[in-house]
């Protein structure tokens, strides 16, 4: 802080990794609300999906005395020593979008899956007659928000009459979503709808859909609408709807320079999360 | 010398004939376990033909490459590379559809041409080459968009998105022909066999593929241009990756930077899943046909069958093992 | 007198600190085979790799019908019309035999093969050599000798003016050798100058016209095969005087060491066929049992059907010292006491990415350990004693394999399989490549070996040195024993027929 | 004998030598974008260490498959079923510390073996078999655990989530000793090192290791049992992974089943860039630790001058070349 001074506050910010457009659009969202503020300074690393790495990274930023850390975690019980660490030490922590443990951080502010899969079921719910056929092509199984979106969306659809009859692992991936929703187009005459756990996935699935004529009997539903990815396909009537997952960069920025003037935050700041949905 | 003619072996014996049965032992996986009769519809060999396409593609490409005793891993991140080239020349900077094709193979075919010297006149080994060229390629792509996908919507100065139309030949590549019964990048990995195949076969420089493979030193001594050749080995791997990558970005509708992420062990097993050895010298483009087709098949059928995704894992490792013991018993 | 064809003048070279050649001088005049001599590592291969392009940093002058040349690579010295037979075979193992005989100058239509074109030449060239062999095989398939013959015909197909022959008959057995000779003849008829290098006395006298000999990398002279006796010679070659190149052996017949009855390897391509065809054999200790025959007779596999190669493909039943024993493994013959010297050191018999230590401990590294601890002071002892006794000529015991000349690696071979202390030793080809006085060492040791009560079982494609070493000849032909003669009624003559599979004769 | 004396090569030459000067190169790199003095202070370096532990370990076992000839593919696939089996067996059963790790010992030793076994005795490529291995071991990885990963949240029937305590091991070996100067799993990697050290040149296993890789045919004419020494260097590897996926659900605090993705690749690289040749009969661990060395320094002086992600993949790949290059000039 007494450096801040002369050359601005330093914020370390690190990204658990860069694969996904969701995590790019984070940076981004972060790289802009920063921009008006030419006090502050981001530093950006990316862990490269890399638990170990990221953890590394942090320990980076403590010895490097910045004034402030975001973190958008790729794991919560490894990563929360580290946090307590730069806590106790006096450098206040965001963390974004995924969880540590414990209480040894400044702010937490994340969008909640569990809460958007179960909007995306309900919508499903509205909007389909009973008996309705239903795919879903989920994200990596073994990430907490492909597990989140599934179990949420579970929970929207649990006292309706809808049927699952196909699911797939299709990784995030718009190819693999596309090969599987294939295979389900092959084995099922009737589907009415494809719920996607990322727009990506819910547009490899139109696309199979329409090499074979069937799109227009199917609803499409996918997660994260980033401006440049699910609303152009909901604007486009290729997505039914598409539910945002909020990155939170804007918040996280206004958050820091509320901490780093002294001002008091909330412990946990939660997004909200707004519906894209076609015109009819 | 008479009692040395070679033997006239049984026909059984020879690779592709090894090859084929183990596409034939997956097939009749699928015929048993058909997915409600799924199997046997048309559509799905079609589709089956369509997603193992752009593997195919690159392992063309990769069979000379290990023919001639190389190895390319490079070939995921240079797919990407072309990908998002082509999307950015097409889709925002309106290029006509051919000069965006040749800048393509042109940018892929650098690539490959630059590891390609790496390994023929650097002498490092092709492992340690291709994976920097991997590594590079991929952050190459990420720098020319930004790490953002290059798609239809486009940024205005506002921070605000644009829609611009995507270009036609997108729409071709991704469609169907002959009545709908097979789809056009299909055809585009047939091309790439069937040029492959004349090159590797019926070209001189394919015969000195062979022997640069088979052995380095003895086709020096002969006069081969082992240098040249291998770095035309890895040139038409970088044409390969460079078509593959547009074919990619046409059936996806963008150019994604992360696209292909492990691309390459696929299409490497895929060569030697056929029966080309990693040690040079001997194979061919047919076995990798097979390969493909094997590869291809048993995702399908483990696909249609919705398996999860752990049996999937586990099963695909079963499967691949007990078809390559397949091909070994019958020797 | 007219200008030689070819003038080497003062040719130097080093490797590294290495000086292997020194001031050299050599011409070849058309029409001549000039014979190249020298002990194994005296620079030979080396001299011949610089003439055919192979190096390009040396020191001195070349000349082509008076003119200086400097190759910079093999294309260009073979388009200077040198052709050079390699000592090491080179040929692209995976390759048919038509593609290797048209490497580098394929029969091309705007860059498209003409398949037809070339096999019809190819089995024509093969043809004249009388080889009648599937031109579409891979090389791979056939045995050394058949791909020696191969690598000969690729290199007269080039119809050059030089050819360059680096111990072309090493494989060879005696009839091959003498149709290569006929060829040679023709040759010269034609104009060919010829540089030949054998360590065969036979042969630099049948065929050489003139004679030059080297060692420790200087030419030592030059002469007229028939104005040089072979005393001469030999000292020329090995600095000193070697009476009698068959040290007098009398067998030391003990007990019956190895006896196989009905011995029989399958063949793995054909079903139902065999390489050796029951096959009896006895070799008492201190004997030495010669086996000889030609190519694809099955004396090679006979030797590695004993010794386990084939792991338990092989039938019929085999005793060692009275009790019987099946071979399964190399490992398990070695432990009983088995050494096989294979023919091809290159293949089977060297690790070229190790050194000479770790080569000749290799076979019986079990006792040069501690508790599975490795004992590097009695590792590196043993192989100095080893290439003491057998005369290997290198910088170091450190040296790697490929630093090492043809004869020197095949020395590092039999130090490897001397230094397992071998009750039944099986040689196939041991002198392959070997210089006459090392040669002259190896046939002493095997005298020594079967007073130590040693059983050898002796396969050669050099007919002198099996008439002269045996104390029983066998001769195969397709598998099959078709003769057995004693030492005293053994004679050229009689084995060549038997070989040729003309059984009645005897 | 007069002239066997040593040979007076310049040890420039050597390939020790040779890949010091790549480290070395990397490390004057790190000493001119010392990120404010950052690189000077210890605390990089033992961070550095610790971080490039895990991979060190992958690279110990590699490096015996590589020598051997092999490549084993399936590292990164066992690290994640030995790290999933360690932290069920700990924190779900509580299994006392030294079950458990003898447990997942075997577990990884069993893979290898089997991988080894497909390689020695069915004759399969090493890229194949090893690639199933890869395949099936995630499989069983994912299968084991639901999908889910391991942690100290452990499920209640009624679906909500308890908190049970780490054992102690966990926290001692994501620890650091010497008054805070050296991680434990930097410790677990010198032992690993230490022991393929003694397996590679002191044992006559490791002669043999040497000797398969060198020529197999002649190895195996020589009385070297080939099958079981390729059964043990796969084997050995597969203990490596074990010991690697329990010092990674220790520094993790959990096992993931998705963990030592894409780890196959960086071992070998490690390996392969110190100068072990992927011909087999050639190399050295102590190659081994500089090209862990060499790699880990590399990424630890991106990420402290936080260079962007596509900036980074590029210099990476740049900075291998030249790193590769340096070493071959020298020859
Ligand atoms: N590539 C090389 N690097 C270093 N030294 C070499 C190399 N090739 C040959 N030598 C050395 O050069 C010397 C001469 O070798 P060369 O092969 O010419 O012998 P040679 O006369 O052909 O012997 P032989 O009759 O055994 O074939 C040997 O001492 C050998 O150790
Ligand atoms: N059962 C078998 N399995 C594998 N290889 C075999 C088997 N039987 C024979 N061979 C191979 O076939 C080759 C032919 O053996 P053969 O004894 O006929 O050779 P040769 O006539 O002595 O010729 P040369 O000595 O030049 O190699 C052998 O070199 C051996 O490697
Ligand atoms: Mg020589
Ligand atoms: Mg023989």
């Amino acid at each position: 802080a007494k450096k801040a001074e002369q050359d601005g506050l330093t914020i370390g910010m690190s990204q658990c990794n860069l694969g996904e457009p969701w995590r790019v659009q984070m940076n981004a969202d972060i790289q802009q609300a920063a921009s008006t503020h030419p006090e502050i300074k981001v530093i950006f690393k990316d862990a490269q999906n890399d638990t170990l790495k990221q953890r590394a990274q942090v320990e980076e930023f403590i010895s490097a005395g910045v004034d402030l850390i975001i973190i958008s975690p790729k794991e919560a019980a490894p990563l929360t020593p580290v946090v307590a660490q730069a806590y106790a030490k006096g450098i206040p922590v965001i963390v974004l979008d995924r969880r540590v443990l414990g209480d040894q951080y400044t702010c937490f502010i994340g969008a909640d899956n569990v809460k958007i899969g179960r909007a995306a079921g309900q919508w499903l719910v509205t909007h389909l007659d009973p008996g309705a056929k239903l795919v879903e092509l989920k994200g990596l199984m073994t990430s907490t928000p492909g597990q989140d979106r599934h179990t949420g969306f579970m929970e929207g659809i649990k006292d309706a009459n809808l049927n699952i009859i196909f699911e797939a692992d299709m990784k995030w991936l718009e190819a693999n979503a596309r090969k599987e929703m294939e295979s389900a187009l092959a084995r099922f005459d009737r589907i009415d709808a494809v719920y996607a756990h990322n727009d990506p996935g819910a547009h490899g699935a139109y696309l199979a859909a329409k090499a074979v004529g069937r799109e227009s009997a199917i609803k499409f539903i996918g997660i994260d609408a980033l401006p440049q990815e699910g609303q152009v396909y909901v604007e486009q009537g290729i997505l039914a709807a598409s539910f945002e997952y909020p990155t939170g960069g804007q918040e996280a920025i206004d958050t820091a320079l509320k901490i780093l003037k002294g001002e008091s935050v909330p412990k946990e700041i939660t997004l909200s999360s707004r519906i894209y949905e076609a015109k009819p | 010398m008479k009692d040395l003619k070679t033997p006239g072996r049984p026909w059984t014996s020879s690779p592709s004939a090894r090859a084929l049965g183990a596409l034939v032992a997956v097939l009749l996986l699928g015929a048993l376990f058909n997915a409600e009769g799924a199997f046997f519809k048309w559509g799905t060999h079609r589709d089956m033909l369509r997603a193992v396409s752009v593997f195919g593609i690159l392992a063309c490409g990769m069979t000379g490459v290990i023919i001639s005793g190389g190895i390319d891993l490079s070939v995921g991140s240079i797919l990407a590379l072309a990908s998002v080239t082509f999307s950015l020349l097409t889709i925002h900077w309106h290029w006509a559809a051919p000069w965006a094709v040749l800048a393509c193979l042109g940018v892929g075919m650098a690539c490959g041409l630059c590891s390609g010297a790496l390994v023929a006149k650097a002498k490092m080994q092709p492992f340690i080459a291709t994976l920097a060229m991997m590594v590079f390629a991929r952050g190459l792509a990420k720098w020319v968009t930004g790490g953002e996908k290059i798609s239809q919507a486009v940024k205005q100065s506002d921070g605000t998105f644009a829609y611009v139309d995507l270009p036609p030949l997108f729409k071709w590549i991704d469609s169907r022909i002959l009545y709908d019964n097979i789809s056009v990048v299909t055809l585009v990995f047939l091309t790439c066999l069937l040029l492959c195949w004349v090159l590797l076969n019926k070209l001189r420089a394919g015969r000195y593929i062979y022997a640069v493979g088979g052995n380095e030193e003895a086709a020096r001594l002969s006069g081969v241009p082992v240098g040249l050749i291998r770095i035309v080995t890895y040139g038409v791997s970088g044409l390969c990756c460079a078509v593959a990558g547009m074919c990619q970005a046409c059936q996806e509708y963008q150019g994604d930077p992360e696209a292909g992420a492990g691309y390459e062990l696929s299409a490497i097993a895929m060569v030697v899943i056929g029966g080309t050895s990693l040690n040079g010298g001997k194979g061919s483009i047919w076995l990798t046909l097979i390969g493909v087709l094997t590869i291809g098949y048993l995702d399908k059928i483990l696909s249609i069958n919705a398996v999860g995704e752990d049996k999937r894992l586990m099963l695909t490792g079963i499967i691949v093992v007990a078809a390559v013991l397949l091909q070994k018993s019958r020797r | 007198m007219t200008t030689p064809l070819l003038q080497m003048k003062g040719i130097g070279k080093s490797f590294g600190a290495n000086r292997v050649l020194q001031d050299v001088h050599l011409d070849l005049f058309a029409g001549e085979v000039h014979i190249l001599a020298g002990e194994n590592g005296a620079g030979k291969s080396t001299l011949i790799n610089i003439l055919g392009g192979v190096h390009q940093d040396y020191e001195g002058q070349i000349l082509l019908d008076g003119t200086a040349r400097q190759f910079k690579s093999v294309l260009e010295a073979a388009r200077h019309g040198i052709a050079v037979i390699h000592q090491e075979l080179s040929l692209v193992n995976t390759l048919s035999v038509a593609d290797n005989l048209f490497l580098g100058r394929e029969v091309c239509r705007w860059s498209w093969l003409q398949r037809t074109s070339m096999l019809a030449q190819a089995r024509q060239w093969l043809a004249a050599l009388d080889l009648d062999i599937d031109v579409t095989c891979p090389v791979e398939q056939y045995p050394v000798g058949i791909r020696q013959m191969i690598e000969i015909c690729k290199a007269l197909s080039l119809q050059s003016r030089i050819m360059v022959m680096d111990e072309p008959t090493s494989a060879l057995t005696e009839p091959e050798s003498q149709r290569l000779f006929g060829l040679i003849d023709t040759l010269k008829q034609r104009g060919v100058g010829i540089i030949y290098i054998t360590h065969k006395m036979e042969e630099i006298y049948r065929i050489g016209d003139r004679i030059t000999v080297l060692r420790d990398g200087q030419a030592i002279g030059t002469a007229r095969s028939h104005l040089l006796p072979q005393d001469t010679l030999v000292t020329w070659m090995v600095g000193r005087t070697i009476q009698e190149q068959f040290p007098n052996h009398a067998p030391h017949t003990g007990e019956v060491c190895l006896q196989a009855r009905h011995f029989t390897v399958p063949d793995p391509d054909r079903r139902g066929a065999c390489v050796v065809d029951h096959v009896n054999l006895a070799v008492h200790a201190g004997e030495i049992v010669g086996v000889a025959g030609l190519q694809g007779s099955g004396n090679s596999a006979l030797l590695n059907g004993l010794f386990g190669t084939f792991g338990r493909r092989v039938q019929g039943d085999v005793q060692i010292n009275g009790r019987p024993y099946t071979a399964f493994s190399p490992g398990h013959s070695i432990a009983r006491g088995m050494a096989l010297v294979t023919n091809d050191r290159k293949t089977t018999g060297l690790i070229a990415s190790m050194n000479i230590i770790q080569n000749v401990t290799l076979a019986s590294l079990k006792a040069f350990c501690e508790g599975g601890f490795l004992q590097p002071k009695a590792e590196r002892r043993a192989a100095a004693q080893q290439s003491r006794a057998l005369n290997l000529k290198a910088s170091s015991l450190n040296e790697d394999m490929d630093c090492l000349s043809g004869g020197n690696q095949q020395k590092v071979v039999l130090a490897k399989w001397l230094e397992t202390r071998p009750r039944i030793l099986l040689l196939d080809d041991p002198c392959r490549g070997v210089d006459i006085g090392a040669k002259h060492e190896i046939y002493e040791l095997m005298t020594r070996l079967c007073t130590e009560g040693v059983a050898i079982v002796l396969v050669s494609s050099e007919m002198p040195e099996l008439l002269c070493m045996s104390d029983r000849i066998l001769v195969m032909h397709r598998g099959q024993v078709t003769l057995a003669l004693n030492r005293d009624e053994a004679t050229q003559e009689k084995i060549l027929y038997a070989a040729l599979g003309k059984r009645n004769n005897a």
